[in-house]
């Protein structure tokens, strides 16, 4: 289960922060730590009773926002010199704020960029088929192909991993199960081979299978266009 | 050759190429008849003339390309009935922005600024081939080091990295004139 | 709409695809706009218009395209040969991979995993410097031995070949904390 929140509007913590700051119309250099942590915590509850996931992240602030207040409410050290020393405990979080703040505008400026690139249309590329095989420019390298699979790995990472040696769960069997998955469907897409896997081994062995399968020459991988996902196909196709 | 007639070629040229052409690759090509500060002026010249025409020269990823108009963009779709595919999520742009201004960036060092995980994010940008891996970071667990790719200009129909809309700075002083405890708030607390 | 328009869209259309557009896909577009006979004038002057320009339109293959002017071909054939050897062919990046992860390795050796001949891979490899002879293999016929180049680094965008993201890495991280069954994987790597 991917552990996420999947909130629109918020996509962590510090967003989060922001907005109740806007909204508020606080001065992000002076924040008043207590209401803030009150109604950051109110989303929190807000966001259980909706029976969302709420990820680590979001907890983690709430116990550093909590932190703080109790920072504040210290009695005040009274000499300017050990003051120095202390320093103001919101400094770290305005300096984060501020950061992912300027990104966010960052983000922003790229968006607007983004919708006008939309409406500008270039050249087509050639159809792809239609290149002689030997001229065939591929857009998929072994390396895009290790970086998928690390992918594949890192979002595995959270299923519960089983005990499972490698001879149950043997490269030529997975090897069968591509093809016979590309018998029935013509393309696979790369990530689709794996979504199903529930561990570690087994995408191993498949990513493996792969590999043999690529170097056997039995099949191809691809991207028909820019920005699509990487399809798997078999080099020769039968009928 | 003349200058007019070195245009000519390139116009020939920027038809037939999909991707855009670069100064370099034209220099090969015009080796003998003109170096790369001439073919710059060339293009320059390309892009002035065909602002009187209903198509455009563009400097574009560091090349150029010939690309439609933005007022006839509603016709061009009608015809193709393109689907450019969903715009990129928000995570998504966040975490582009973030690249784009401190590449080579670990993934450590992305999560620090947005403060959440970016696994899914980072698989969906090297998917969509907007982001590259740079090489490995020399520090404990050798992490890799992202940064944008040339694909990333394209998407954004950007000249180059520094023509990415510029972002305010903050300085230091501007938080704080103390020198704080750092030691106060860590992202490490029990609840 | 007039004509000036029509033309103008029509010029935008042609930009972007690559295939002859037909009068009746025109139609189809500007449905409300025009019919096919004005499509068709629209189209006659279109192709006049550009006799004085560098490229052209011309009527092929029962529909309309732009293309290159004859006496630029040989800038465009030019062009070509530059622009697809700057591509990696498929069984180039194949060999490519294997004296990457496998160097230093003979010709025989590379044979031997793919399957095929590459004298013309290993020969195009060593024109455009992305491998480079190490030297010989002592064994009967001291074959050369091939490994990369400091251009493969380049065109890869790797710092070092310590930044290949190996295979070897992915089962060493990923399974060994939990099966601690290193070896089961690793035996007959296929790159």
């Amino acid at each position: 289960m991917d552990y996420k929140v999947k909130l629109d509007i918020f996509e962590g913590p510090l967003d989060l922060l922001l907005h109740l700051i806007k909204e508020q119309k606080i001065d992000i250099y002076d924040i008043p730590i207590a209401l803030i942590t009150g109604q950051y915590v109110e989303y929190l509850e807000m966001m259980k009773t909706l029976n969302l996931d709420i990820a680590g992240e979001f907890l983690v602030m709430a116990a550093t926002l909590t932190h703080i207040k109790s920072k504040m409410l210290l009695p005040s050290q009274e000499t300017e010199d050990e003051e120095t020393e202390e320093g103001d405990p919101r400094e770290e979080l305005v300096r984060r704020l501020l950061e992912h703040k300027k990104y966010r505008e960052a983000a922003l400026g790229l968006r607007e960029k983004e919708s006008y690139q939309r409406e500008i249309f270039t050249r087509e590329k050639g159809d792809i088929s239609s290149v002689d095989d030997e001229d065939l420019l591929v857009d998929v390298t072994v390396f895009d192909l290790l970086n998928a699979f690390k992918m594949v790995m890192k979002d595995i990472s959270y299923k519960v991993p089983y005990e499972i040696s490698i001879d149950e769960m043997s490269v030529s069997e997975k090897q069968n199960y591509i093809m016979d998955r590309l018998n029935e469907f013509h393309t696979i897409t790369f990530d689709s081979l794996f979504a199903v896997m529930t561990h570690r081994i087994e995408v191993v062995a498949t990513f493996l299978a792969l590999l043999e399968l690529i170097r056997l020459r039995v099949i191809r991988i691809q991207q028909l266009k820019r920005f699509a996902a990487i399809r798997i196909f078999k080099a020769v196709e039968d009928g | 050759m003349d200058i007019k007639k070195g245009k000519a070629i390139v116009e020939n040229l920027l038809l037939i190429t999909d991707r855009p052409l670069n100064l370099d690759r034209l220099t090969e090509v015009f080796r003998e008849e003109f170096d790369k500060a001439a073919l710059k002026r060339i293009m320059e010249e390309l892009i002035s003339d065909y602002m009187e025409r209903n198509i455009r020269v563009v400097e574009i990823a560091g090349g150029y390309q010939l690309c439609t108009r933005y007022e006839y963009s509603e016709w061009v779709k009608r015809f193709h009935k393109i689907d450019r595919g969903s715009m990129l999520s928000k995570a998504a742009l966040d975490v582009l922005s973030i690249i784009a201004y401190k590449q080579p960036i670990t993934k450590a060092e992305i999560e620090d600024i947005r403060g959440v995980d970016t696994s899914g994010v980072l698989k969906t940008l090297l998917e969509r081939s907007l982001i590259r891996i740079l090489g490995r970071k020399k520090v404990i667990g050798r992490p890799m080091m992202y940064g944008t790719s040339r694909k990333f200009m394209e998407y954004f129909g950007l000249k180059s990295l520094s023509d990415l809309p510029t972002i305010e700075e903050f300085t230091e002083e501007d938080i704080s004139d103390k020198t704080g405890d750092k030691g106060g708030i860590q992202t490490s607390l029990p609840l």
